[in-house]
């Protein structure tokens, strides 16, 4: 345990000492989520129509914009041979990376989904739905991402490849993530969606941490 | 009694099999020095002995267990320096020794990592950030490693570049240490006289006909 | 008896593991596969374009079905294909595992393209639209973005062909376990989306003079794939193993 | 025979549908073979190679 959460500080420290990874997705978010009333009319009810697409998507490009990260630096420095080269298994290092990653970037989109949610008129009564749904949907992104990451990180320029890597894998979770969003929107229960979104939380937990140390250690080759 | 025992073993880029295969048997305080042309596939044979790789042609073991069922075990007992250095150039060195250790399971008091930082002659420059560092001072970084740990087998790929004079002559002095304390060592260097003299095993590599 | 119908398997699994006798195996049958499946196809658009009488509510428009389905089909059939060899490549290293799955991928991919396509083609006529959100459609475009990110992994890591297809082995492993999560999630947001729904054929029962011409071309799909499968499958055996001695003997005597 | 490729008003779709099937097919098949030729001059050049420098 203690490796793991030696791993986990030592990326927070990384993070919070960087910030640009912390605070640039969010002004993506920001920048991407004005051009829409620009584009569509500021019509209060189509902005509240697609708020929750919008939210959810923006979420998933703004993680697209840091996923490559997760262990690019760490396989360009070396750091990635040390979590290779111990008796602890590798699957552990790369749950402390999720977990760092996940607190760095993917946290700030939860809390920050409330203003996009204002920007666009979502309704006041999805608010609650909208960050639960995100605090499930966005650990999930840095699950799968770390996949991409470790496939892609010995690529000079694997952001791309990443992108087509990891969008399809992740369109069950803005299918279900969203949908919430609207359901609440409606007026609906949203408990069914995000049990389904909590279910693939689980399984990507489970299997994900495998999958990307194979993908490390091939890469490695 | 051999320690570790290399069969055979070549490495592969793409699909070229790199230099002709080489066997070798390492007891304690035995060292082997690989030699050989630029390309011809050292770094690629040290990091397959650490583990980094897998070992495409020929085997190894280490105490009499084929490194392919004994990696657990291989990895408590062995430590690798590479090429790249293993630092975050936004952490200051303290932080650099003590968290690369750490990840590793390996517990180090900030007490013993500033010790360590003045026997490597980084003494003053423990809040200073690794980015900031010249190369042969991030490779006195990554060396002060050795000083922490209680690893029976090193494996240091080039540890001699970059250093000054008065870091080499530290880090012979080390070495040595560590093969009287009946450690082993398998080490790439470009010629350096000095290393060989306390070398027991040279290997040249050869390239493949 | 029983012992030796075991070693024989076991003879066979070696012998097929092995690139030099794949290489040389594979080689009896490639040109029959092609030939089989250029009579089935032969035969097959015979029957289906001439012999098969026109469907009484979709018309001769229904017989986009012998593409787009034989199509449709062996975008599934390829995948699982491709994953069962990319499990068997990732966990025991088999070569040719490799060699069958990255050969699987561009074929596949093909397949899926079609019947994207084809099923493009046959919907504006009977839906009055290109395109519709529907759970097949959808998840078969899908399908065809992970056939394409299985390719570009192969293809990023050009420099060295094995790891190239140990990388592109994962994604479609990953892929693998992911379609029937998106297969699932995909069917259940259409379902919820749809807002009209769409019945392709109604009540139309197919006949036996329509379905012999599928079969036909199913089959014809399903042996032009083996060819395909098998001849890359070869040349990525030759070129990862072009330093071997055997690979040099197939050249010099040209077989 | 005209009223066989008209295919019953939906000859645009029906042929371009079988059209596109077999182009891709015969890009499939052509493209595998140029790929082979390539290959295969490739190792003949590198056994030229070898047995030059033998």
């Amino acid at each position: 345990m203690k490796p793991f959460l030696s791993l986990v500080k030592r990326d927070l420290t990384l993070g919070l000492r960087k910030k640009s990874q912390i605070y640039q997705p969010l002004v993506f978010q920001l920048l991407v989520v004005t051009m829409f009333p620009l584009g569509l009319g500021s019509g209060a009810k189509t902005l509240a129509l697609i708020a929750p697409a919008v939210i959810w998507i923006l979420a998933l490009l703004a993680s697209l914009l840091t996923l490559d990260q997760i262990f690019k630096n760490d396989y360009d420095d070396g750091s990635v041979e040390s979590y290779v080269l111990t008796s602890y298994p590798l699957s552990m290092a790369v749950m402390a990376k999720v977990l760092a990653h996940w607190l760095l970037t993917g946290l700030p989109l939860v809390l920050f989904a409330p203003v996009l949610g204002v920007l666009l008129h979502l309704p006041s009564s999805s608010y609650g739905v909208l960050m639960l749904s995100l605090l499930i949907g966005t650990p999930i992104f840095s699950f799968i991402g770390s996949i991409g990451s470790a496939l892609t990180m010995s690529l000079k320029h694997g952001g791309l490849l990443l992108t087509v890597l990891v969008m399809p894998l992740l369109a069950p979770v803005l299918i279900f993530g969203a949908g919430a969003v609207v359901e609440s929107a409606l007026g609906n229960s949203a408990s069914q969606h995000l049990l389904l979104l909590s279910g693939m939380l689980v399984l990507s937990f489970t299997l994900v941490p495998f999958a990307s140390a194979a993908a490390i250690k091939i890469n490695l080759e | 009694m051999p320690i570790i025992k290399a069969t055979d073993v070549s490495c592969q880029r793409g699909q070229f099999t790199l230099f002709e295969p080489v066997s070798f048997t390492l007891a304690e305080g035995q060292s082997l020095l690989i030699s050989g042309a630029n390309g011809i596939g050292k770094t690629t044979l040290l990091e397959s002995i650490a583990g980094l790789r897998s070992i495409q042609l020929g085997n190894i073991e280490y105490k009499s267990i084929d490194l392919l069922k004994s990696k657990d075990q291989w990895f408590d007992d062995s430590f690798f320096i590479g090429h790249k250095t293993g630092n975050k150039k936004e952490l200051n060195c303290l932080e650099n020794l003590r968290s690369f250790l750490q990840i590793q399971g390996i517990d180090v008091s900030e007490k013993q990592a500033e010790d360590a930082l003045d026997k490597v002659g980084l003494a003053g420059y423990e809040y200073q950030f690794a980015g900031s560092l010249s190369a042969g001072q991030k490779k006195r970084l990554a060396l002060a490693r050795l000083t922490l740990i209680k690893h029976t087998v090193w494996i240091l790929d080039e540890p001699f570049v970059n250093l000054d004079v008065a870091g080499c002559d530290w880090l012979l002095k080390l070495l040595n240490q560590h093969i009287d304390n009946k450690g082993i060592l398998i080490i790439t260097a470009h010629d350096n006289p000095s290393i060989r003299k306390k070398i027991t095993h040279e290997l040249v590599l050869e390239m493949q006909r | 008896m029983k012992k030796q119908r075991t070693n024989a398997i076991v003879t066979l699994y070696h012998k097929l593991g092995s690139p030099p006798s794949f290489y040389r195996i594979s080689g009896y049958f490639l040109k029959w596969l092609l030939l089989i499946s250029i009579a089935l196809t032969c035969w097959g658009l015979y029957d289906g374009l001439v012999l098969a009488p026109a469907d009484y509510q979709q018309g001769d428009s229904f017989r986009i079905i012998y593409v787009h389905v034989p199509a449709a089909w062996m975008s599934m059939f390829i995948y699982a294909v491709m994953g069962i060899a990319a499990i068997i490549a990732i966990i025991w290293r088999m070569k040719v595992a490799e060699a069958v799955m990255i050969a699987s991928a561009p074929i596949g991919a093909w397949f899926t393209f079609l019947a994207l396509v084809t099923g493009s083609l046959w919907g504006k006529p009977m839906w009055g639209t290109w395109w519709e959100w529907d759970a097949r459609m959808t998840s078969e475009l899908i399908l065809l973005f992970l056939y394409i990110g299985i390719m570009a992994t192969y293809g990023a890591f050009s420099e060295d062909a094995r790891k190239a297809a140990r990388m592109a082995a994962l994604v479609a492993v990953v892929g693998l376990v992911n379609l029937p999560i998106i297969h699932f999630s995909v069917k259940w947001w259409s379902s919820i989306h749809q807002g009209t729904t769409v019945s392709l054929t109604g009540e139309s029962h197919i006949t036996w003079e329509m379905l012999r011409p599928l079969l036909y071309m199913a089959f014809a799909t399903k042996f032009y794939y083996g060819y395909s499968m098998l001849k890359r499958a070869r040349l990525y055996l030759l070129e990862t193993e072009s330093q071997k001695k055997w690979a040099h003997t197939v050249i010099t005597e040209n077989k | 025979m005209n009223e066989f490729l008209n295919m019953g008003g939906y000859a645009v779709y029906v042929w371009s549908s079988f059209g596109v099937f077999f182009v891709a097919m015969f890009i499939d098949f052509f493209g595998l073979r140029s790929k082979e030729k390539i290959i295969k001059r490739n190792i003949k050049s590198m056994i030229k190679r070898k047995t030059n420098s033998k």
